[in-house]
C-alpha cells in the first residue's frame, strides 16, 4: 500500500458515492451501461429501494470515510415506485443539504438528482459533471476521518 | 465471522475485456470473511449455477457474493440457485460489475480497482445479511365490488364466472349506475338498456354473486387476502323476500318527491323503484318523503300490498364480511354548471345538462321519450350544445378533459335529428376529441349527414328573449361573432369525481389525485391496481371514461382479482420494515410517512421500576409493507429498520466502498 | 405567408402584464363575452393568436387594443385564467413604445371638453394613450 | 408587567396548593431555590410542606416539561408550571406522543424572561450579593453599593430571542398574557455565517465544535430529544464513533441538529446548558429558517395539530437542488 494512495490529497481521482433508488436511478445507471456510455470510474453506486430510504447519516458516514462527493438519485417527483418516497426525501434532503453547506461543505459535494430508468444519458452526464466540479474543488478533507483508510486496510 | 464465497463472472468478454478477473478474485480472497473465491465464463448458465451450488456445499458457505451483471438482471437466478443449495436466498448479494463497471469504463486499469471496490462492498453488505422469509398470507376466496354500475357489473360477472363468490355493494336501490340512465351509446347507437339489462339480470341470477343494494361500505380493516369489511344495509322498509315487484305500492302512494334518476327533472313516489328495469325490482321507501314516517299516518302501500311485504319497522343492518380482494367502481358525478352565470343554468327550464337532455329520449324519462321543451312542451327546432362546460377550465372548473362529451354530444345531435327531423344542432367546441375505434367516423357523420353545425368557439352569454334563448358566441375560425336564437341549450358539464370519493378513499386507504379521482398504482404499468395491495379500481372513479374503456378496465380488475384469489397463500415482500419495540419511543412518525398504511400503533407491556407499564410503540404489518424504507429514514433512533437494506448493511457498504486501494 | 418568429413585442407584453399567451388554447370565449367586439377589427382571441404568432405589424395597425374598455369580462370568463385586459394594456404599451408621438393628448381635445371632463378621466386617458 | 415577577408567587401558590391538596394532581412540578440565590432548581412537590419551598422568580429557567416523561411513569396526574418555552416543549412532547394531555394540568406563566447570572456579575463589577427588582429594573446589590440596570438588558440569550413569552397551551393561565414579540434579528447570526465562504464557515464550526466534550447535556435538556436510545449510544449499528475528533464532533452535531428539523421549538436550552458555550442554536435556527423558506412558515410547538414539515409534502414543493 503506497502512502500516495492513502493520502486523499495526492494522486487519486475524487471518490463519488452515489445512492441510487432501485426503480429509477439504479436502472438509469444500468441503462448507461447497456448503452455503452462512459462516465468516470470514481463513481460507485450503492443500491437502495427508494431515495426515501436515505438517512442523512449515510451521507455523513461516506464523507467521514473518504468520499469527496455524495449523490442521492431517485425517481422524478410523481414517478416514485412507492408513490411518495421521493416527495419526502425532497424535503428531508433539501433541509439536510442546506445544513451541510452551513457546516462549511461546498454545495457541489452533496447533490440530489432525479434520474429516471430511461435517462441513462442523464446519469452519465450528471456523473461527468459532478466529477468535474469536484476535481475543481479538490479532495474533501471536511469531516474526513483520517484514521479510517489505514486502520481498515491493515486488517 | 461469516464464511463467504465470492464468484466472479466473465460474461464472455463483456466483463473480462475491461476487468482483470484474476486480480478481482485475488483481491476478494483478502476480504474479511472470504473463504473461497473463483471465476467462471458464464455464471448464469446451468454449469455456472452448479458451480456456485457445489461450492456452497463443499466450503460450507453461509454467504455468497456474485460479481456479475446488474442485480436487476440475474439476482433472482442466483438467489434461486443458492436456495437450491440449501442457503437462504437473501444471504446472496450481487456486485454489479458489468452495467456499472465494465460497460461504462474503457480502461482496464480503471475498471479493475472499481470492480474490486464493488465486490468488497457487496461482501461487506453480505456479512450483515440475515436470512429472510417472505411472509405468507391466507387468501379469503371472496371478492367485494363497491359500486354496481357497468364497471362493477362487468367485474363481478367476470369474477363469478371464474368460480369465486362476489358481493356487490350498491348505494342506490338498483344496480345499473350511469349507463342505465343513457338512451343510446356511441358510436354504434346501441340501445343502452338493451345491452345493459341482460347483464343486470345475469348478476341477479348468478349463483356466485350476492347483491347488496341500498347498502354502503362503512369500514375496511385488514389487508390483502383478508379485508374485514363492515357493510351497512340500509332499511328498505320492504321485505325483499316477500315482494313480488307488482308495483301496486308505488302506483297508489300519494306522496311525490324529485326523481334522482331523472336528475330531479321529474318526480317519483315516496315508495319507488328508480327505473322500470331496476334490479332488484324491489321498491324502497324514502323515509324523508314518506307521509307515514314524517307525519305518522298513511300506510296506503301496506294496505294495498298483496304480498304483505311492507315493513315499516325494518332497521339498518350491519354486515361483517371478510374478502380477499376489493374492486372499487364507484363511478362519477356530473358537475353542476350553475356556477357559470353566463350560461344561466338553473334559471331557465330549457337550459339542460347533457345527462338531463339524454333522459328526454328515454321512453321512461320525464317527457315519456318525447323530445320537447320543459317550458312549453314544444319540440325544439334549434338546439345549441356547448362543450367543455367546467372541463379544460383551470380558472373555474377542472383542468382536465372529460373525454366523453365530444362523443355523446355528437350522438345526441344525431338522435335529435332522428326524433325531430326539422331540428338543427349547433355545437360550440374548442377541439373535437374523437380518438377511439369508429369515433372519428361517427363524429363526422353527425357533421356531414345530420346537418350539425360545428362552431369552433365558445359562448359568452345566454339570455332568454320572447320564447327563445339568445346564445351569443364566436366562431374563432372565421373570426365572426355569432348569435343564435335557440329553443334549447345543452351544456356538456364536466364529469367529476363523486362528492364522497375522499371518504371512500379514506375508508379503503387508497389515494386520489387533486380532483379526487382514485390513483392507479402506476399510470402505465399498473393501471387497475392501487397502492393498497388487493384493492383494484375500475371505471370512472379513476378518471372520466366511456363505456368500452370502463368495461375493459373492469375486466382487467377482475382478472387481477381472480389471479389473487386463485392463490392459496400470498407471498409478501421479504424486505419489509421491522420495529425494535424496546427502543421505539412511539412517536409514530413512521406511520405518518408510510404510503401503505403498514405501520400502526400497538400497546405493549414493559417492565419498569418494580412494575409493568403500558407503552405505545409502532408495529409493521409485513403483509402491507412494500419495503420502501421511508419510515427508517424518519426514525431518529433507528428503531425501525428495513430488512435487506438495513442500516447496518448500508453503513457496511458505505464503509467498504470508500476504501481506496 | 406568415413566418412564426420570436417577437420582441410578445416578450415586452409578457413582462408588462405578467400573462403568458402560450396558455391560451383559442377557445374564443373572451371574444364571445366581449361587449365591444362590434367595433373591433380583430377579436380578442385573435389578438392573442397574433401575439402567439408574432404578427407585430398587424397588431400595430389594429384598432382592437384601443377599443378594449378593460371591463374584464374576458378575464372573468377565461378558462385558462388569463387576464386579457392586462394583456391588452401590455399590447397598448408595447405599441406606444414603437410610435413616434402620443396617441392622444390635450391637443386632441377642445377647451370646452377639457373644462367639462373630470380630471381623473383625463389623467387616466392620457396615461392610457401616451408614452 | 402589572406586578413584579416576585409578587406573583402568592397567586401561583394559592392555585397549585388547592389542586394538590384536593387530589386533582398527585405531583406538582415547580421550582425551589438551589444552593445559590441565583439558582432555581426543579421542585417535586407532593405535600403542603413541599409547596412552601415553591418559588417563581427570575431564575426559573429550567424547563419542567422535560421531567414529565419520567414522572408520568410513577404519577397518575401531574401539574406543571409552564413558561412560554416550556409550553412549546410540552406540545413537542405531545406531538411525539411522549406525554398524554389528559394526565397533565398546565399552569401557564407568561414569562418576562429569565436573568443571566453571568451578565449580572459582569455588570456588577464587584462581588454580587443579591438583586431586587422594581418596575422593569434590576437593582444589583454589591459590596460597593447598589447599581440599577434595565431588566431587558440582563436577560439570558435564549430569552432575548424568545418570540412567544406566553404559554401556547395551558389549562389555566395565571396572569395576563404579555403578547408575542417580534425579533427582527432572529436569524441574524445565521445569515452572517451564510455569507462566509465555505472554508471559513467550516473553520468556524471546526473551532467551535472542537470544544465539545460529548457530555450530551444539550441532548438531555432538549424537548425534541425524546428517543429511548439516542443514536450516539447505539452499538448496532455504531452510528457515532466515540473518539473526540473533528469528524465525530461534526457527526454528532449535524445529526443532532438535523433530528430537530421542523421539530426544534427554538427554546435555546441546548445552548444555555452547553458547558463549553458552543453556539448550537445557530445550527437549529439554520434549519428553522430553511424550512420556513422552502416549505412555508412553521413554528414547532405552537400547534400540535399542525403536521410537522418533514411528515408531509406537497407535490409542487421546491428543492434545494436542481430538479431538471
Amino acid at each position: 500500500m503506497s502512502a500516495v494512495l492513502n493520502d486523499p490529497a495526492v494522486g487519486r481521482k475524487p471518490l463519488i458515492v452515489a445512492f441510487c433508488c432501485n426503480w429509477c436511478s439504479y436502472a438509469g445507471a444500468d441503462l448507461a451501461g447497456t448503452s455503452r456510455m462512459h462516465y468516470p470510474s470514481n463513481v460507485k453506486v450503492i443500491r437502495v429501494p427508494c431515495s426515501g430510504r436515505i438517512n442523512p447519516m449515510f451521507v455523513l458516514r461516506a464523507f467521514q470515510r473518504g468520499a469527496d462527493g455524495v449523490l442521492v438519485a431517485g425517481c422524478h417527483p410523481g414517478d416514485c415506485h412507492y408513490s411518495t418516497g421521493n416527495y419526502h426525501s425532497r424535503r428531508r434532503l433539501s433541509a439536510f443539504k442546506r445544513l451541510l453547506e452551513f457546516a462549511g461543505f461546498e454545495p457541489e459535494r452533496f447533490e440530489v438528482r432525479w434520474i429516471s430508468a430511461s435517462e441513462g444519458d442523464k446519469f452519465a452526464e450528471e456523473m461527468e459533471a459532478m466529477t468535474a466540479k469536484i476535481m475543481a474543488l479538490g479532495p474533501n478533507r471536511k469531516m474526513r476521518d483520517a484514521r479510517w483508510q489505514s486502520k481498515s486496510l491493515s486488517k | 465471522m461469516p464464511r463467504t464465497g465470492v464468484f466472479i463472472c466473465h460474461c464472455g468478454t463483456n466483463i473480462a475485456a475491461t476487468v482483470d478477473i484474476d486480480k478481482v478474485v485475488e483481491a476478494a480472497r483478502s476480504f474479511p470473511g472470504v473463504v473461497h473465491a473463483e471465476d467462471y465464463r458464464y455464471l448464469c448458465s446451468e454449469v455456472g449455477q452448479d458451480l456456485i451450488k457445489k461450492a456452497i456445499k463443499e466450503h460450507n458457505l453461509d454467504r455468497v457474493v456474485v460479481g456479475t451483471c446488474s442485480p436487476r438482471m440475474h439476482e433472482n437466478t442466483f438467489r434461486k440457485a443458492a436456495a437450491e443449495a440449501g442457503l437462504n436466498p437473501f444471504l446472496l448479494e450481487v456486485a454489479n460489475i458489468r452495467e456499472q463497471c465494465s460497460w461504462v469504463h474503457r480502461d482496464i486499469a480503471e475498471a479493475t480497482p472499481k470492480a474490486v471496490a464493488l465486490v468488497r462492498a457487496a461482501t461487506a453488505k453480505a456479512a450483515q445479511n440475515d436470512p429472510l422469509e417472505a411472509p405468507s398470507m391466507e387468501v379469503e376466496k371472496r371478492a367485494l365490488v363497491i359500486g354496481g354500475g357497468i364497471a362493477g357489473i362487468q367485474a363481478a360477472l367476470d369474477i363469478a364466472e371464474a368460480g369465486f363468490t362476489v358481493d356487490i355493494v350498491e348505494r342506490e336501490p338498483s344496480i345499473g349506475g350511469r349507463m342505465a340512465q343513457l338512451e343510446k351509446t356511441f358510436p354504434t347507437l346501441d340501445c343502452s338498456a338493451c345491452i345493459l339489462t341482460p347483464k343486470m339480470v345475469e348478476v341477479a341470477q348468478h349463483p356466485n354473486i350476492n347483491l347488496l343494494t341500498y347498502s354502503e361500505v362503512e369500514q375496511v380493516n385488514g389487508f390483502v387476502g383478508q379485508f374485514d369489511v363492515t357493510i351497512r344495509k340500509k332499511a328498505r322498509s320492504v321485505d325483499a323476500t316477500r315482494c313480488t315487484g307488482c308495483g301496486i305500492c308505488h302506483e297508489k302512494c300519494p306522496k311525490k318527491a324529485p326523481a334522482e334518476f331523472e336528475m330531479g327533472r321529474s318526480t317519483r313516489k315516496a315508495i319507488y323503484v328508480p327505473f322500470p328495469q331496476a334490479v332488484p325490482n324491489v321498491p324502497v321507501i324514502d323515509r324523508q318523503a314518506c307521509l307515514y314516517f314524517q307525519k305518522g299516518r298513511c300506510q296506503i302501500c301496506a294496505k294495498e300490498c298483496p304480498a304483505e311485504a311492507i315493513d315499516f319497522e325494518q332497521q339498518d343492518e350491519l354486515l361483517e364480511r371478510r374478502y380477499g380482494a376489493i374492486i372499487v367502481s364507484t363511478g362519477f358525478d356530473q358537475m353542476d354548471p350553475s356556477g357559470y352565470g353566463e350560461y344561466g343554468y338553473g334559471q331557465h327550464p330549457d337550459i339542460l345538462t347533457g345527462l338531463e337532455f339524454e333522459r328526454l329520449f328515454n321512453a321512461s324519462g320525464p317527457t315519456g321519450g318525447k323530445v320537447v321543451r320543459f317550458s312549453d312542451g314544444k319540440p325544439p327546432k334549434k338546439v345549441v350544445f356547448i362543450q367543455c362546460v367546467g372541463s379544460r377550465d383551470k380558472a373555474r372548473g377542472m383542468n382536465y378533459c372529460s373525454k366523453i362529451c365530444c362523443m355523446y354530444t355528437a350522438k345526441q345531435a344525431i338522435l335529435l335529428k332522428e326524433k325531430v327531423p326539422d331540428a338543427r344542432s349547433y355545437i360550440f367546441y374548442i377541439d373535437v376529441r374523437a380518438a377511439g375505434k369508429g369515433y372519428e367516423e361517427f363524429q363526422r357523420r353527425a357533421a356531414e349527414e345530420y346537418d350539425v353545425a360545428y362552431l369552433r368557439g365558445q359562448v359568452g352569454k345566454i339570455f332568454p328573449e320572447n320564447d327563445y334563448l339568445v346564445v351569443k358566441g364566436v366562431d374563432s375560425l372565421s373570426g365572426k361573432t355569432i348569435e343564435i336564437k335557440a329553443d334549447m341549450v345543452v351544456l356538456a358539464a364536466a364529469s367529476i369525481a363523486r362528492a364522497d370519493a375522499p371518504v371512500v378513499g379514506r375508508i379503503l386507504g387508497i389515494n386520489s389525485d387533486s380532483y379526487h379521482f382514485f390513483n392507479e398504482a402506476h399510470p402505465k404499468l399498473r393501471p387497475v391496481e392501487t397502492h393498497t395491495a388487493g384493492v383494484f379500481i375500475a371505471g370512472a372513479c379513476q378518471a372520466p371514461k366511456d363505456i368500452p374503456d370502463t368495461v375493459a378496465q373492469a375486466g382487467a380488475a377482475a382478472a387481477k382479482t381472480v389471479s389473487l384469489l386463485s392463490k392459496e397463500v400470498l407471498q409478501g415482500e421479504a424486505c419489509t420494515a421491522v420495529v425494535n419495540q424496546a427502543e421505539c419511543s412511539g412517536c409514530l412518525y413512521c406511520e405518518a410517512v408510510c404510503p401503505y398504511g403498514a405501520v400502526s400503533a400497538v400497546e405493549i407491556e414493559e417492565r419498569s421500576a418494580g412494575g409493568t407499564i403500558k407503552r405505545t410503540v409502532a408495529e409493521v404489518n409485513a403483509a402491507l409493507c412494500q419495503g420502501c424504507g421511508s419510515c427508517t429514514a424518519i426514525c431518529r433512533s433507528g428503531s425501525i429498520n428495513l430488512k435487506g437494506f438495513s442500516n447496518e448493511q448500508i453503513l457496511a457498504e458505505v464503509d467498504a466502498i470508500c476504501l481506496q486501494c | 405567408m406568415v413566418s412564426i418568429i420570436k417577437s420582441r413585442m410578445l416578450e415586452e407584453m409578457k413582462l408588462q402584464s405578467g400573462q403568458d399567451p402560450a396558455c391560451c388554447y383559442q377557445c374564443a370565449k373572451c371574444s364571445a363575452a366581449c361587449p365591444v367586439t362590434a367595433a373591433m377589427d380583430l377579436l380578442p382571441h385573435q389578438v392573442i393568436r397574433y401575439l402567439q404568432l408574432g404578427l407585430e405589424v398587424e397588431l400595430l395597425e389594429s384598432r382592437t387594443p384601443w377599443i378594449c374598455a378593460s371591463c374584464f369580462t374576458c378575464a372573468a370568463r377565461c378558462p385558462r385564467d388569463l387576464d386579457l385586459a392586462r394583456m391588452m394594456e401590455g399590447v397598448r404599451l408595447a405599441i406606444l413604445r414603437r410610435r413616434e408621438g402620443n396617441m392622444f393628448g390635450p391637443a386632441n381635445l377642445s377647451p370646452e371638453q377639457l373644462a367639462k371632463l373630470p380630471q381623473q378621466a383625463l389623467v387616466s386617458g392620457f396615461r392610457k394613450y401616451n408614452k | 408587567m402589572a406586578e413584579q415577577i416576585s409578587e406573583q408567587i402568592i397567586k401561583v401558590k394559592k392555585v397549585v396548593s388547592q389542586d394538590l391538596l384536593s387530589g386533582r394532581i398527585d405531583l406538582l412540578l415547580g421550582w425551589e431555590k438551589g444552593h445559590f440565590w441565583w439558582q432555581s432548581r426543579p421542585l417535586f412537590a407532593r405535600s403542603e410542606e413541599d409547596l412552601e419551598r415553591l418559588v417563581w422568580d427570575s431564575f426559573c429557567v429550567i424547563n419542567l416539561s422535560r421531567y414529565l416523561p419520567d414522572e408520568l411513569k410513577e404519577n397518575k396526574k401531574i401539574g406543571v408550571l409552564v413558561k412560554g418555552c416550556d409550553a412549546r416543549a410540552f406540545n413537542r412532547l405531545l406531538q411525539d406522543r411522549i406525554v398524554e394531555r389528559e394526565r397533565v394540568i398546565l399552569y401557564g406563566l407568561p414569562c418576562p424572561g429569565m436573568l443571566d447570572y453571568a451578565l449580572l456579575i459582569e455588570e456588577a463589577g464587584a462581588a454580587l450579593k443579591g438583586i431586587a427588582e422594581r418596575n422593569g429594573k434590576v437593582i444589583l446589590q454589591t459590596d460597593e453599593g447598589e447599581k440599577e440596570l434595565l431588566r431587558d438588558d440582563l436577560l439570558l440569550a435564549k430569552c432575548r430571542h424568545c418570540l412567544h413569552p406566553d404559554p401556547v397551551v395551558y389549562d389555566q393561565l395565571l396572569f395576563p398574557p404579555l403578547g408575542d414579540r417580534e425579533e427582527l434579528e432572529h436569524f441574524k447570526s445565521v445569515e452572517e455565517l451564510e455569507e462566509l465562504p465555505a472554508d471559513e464557515r467550516y473553520a468556524y464550526w471546526e473551532k467551535e465544535l472542537s470544544r465539545c466534550l460529548r457530555c450530551y447535556a444539550c441532548r438531555q435538556v432538549c424537548p425534541y430529544c425524546s428517543c429511548l436510545e439516542c443514536f450516539v449510544e447505539q452499538k448496532s449499528p455504531r452510528w457515532q464513533g466515540r473518539a473526540y475528533q473533528p469528524s465525530e464532533n461534526f457527526m454528532f452535531h449535524l445529526v443532532r441538529a438535523y433530528h430537530g428539523t421542523g421539530r426544534c421549538i427554538d427554546c435555546g436550552e441546548c445552548e444555555r446548558v452547553c458547558p463549553v458555550g458552543i453556539p448550537l442554536m445557530e445550527l437549529n435556527r439554520k434549519l428553522i429558517k430553511d424550512i420556513n423558506e422552502l416549505y412555508g412558515h412553521y413554528e414547532a410547538g405552537l400547534d400540535p395539530e399542525q403536521e410537522p414539515p418533514l411528515l408531509t409534502y406537497r407535490p409542487a414543493d421546491p428543492a434545494a437542488f436542481s430538479e431538471k
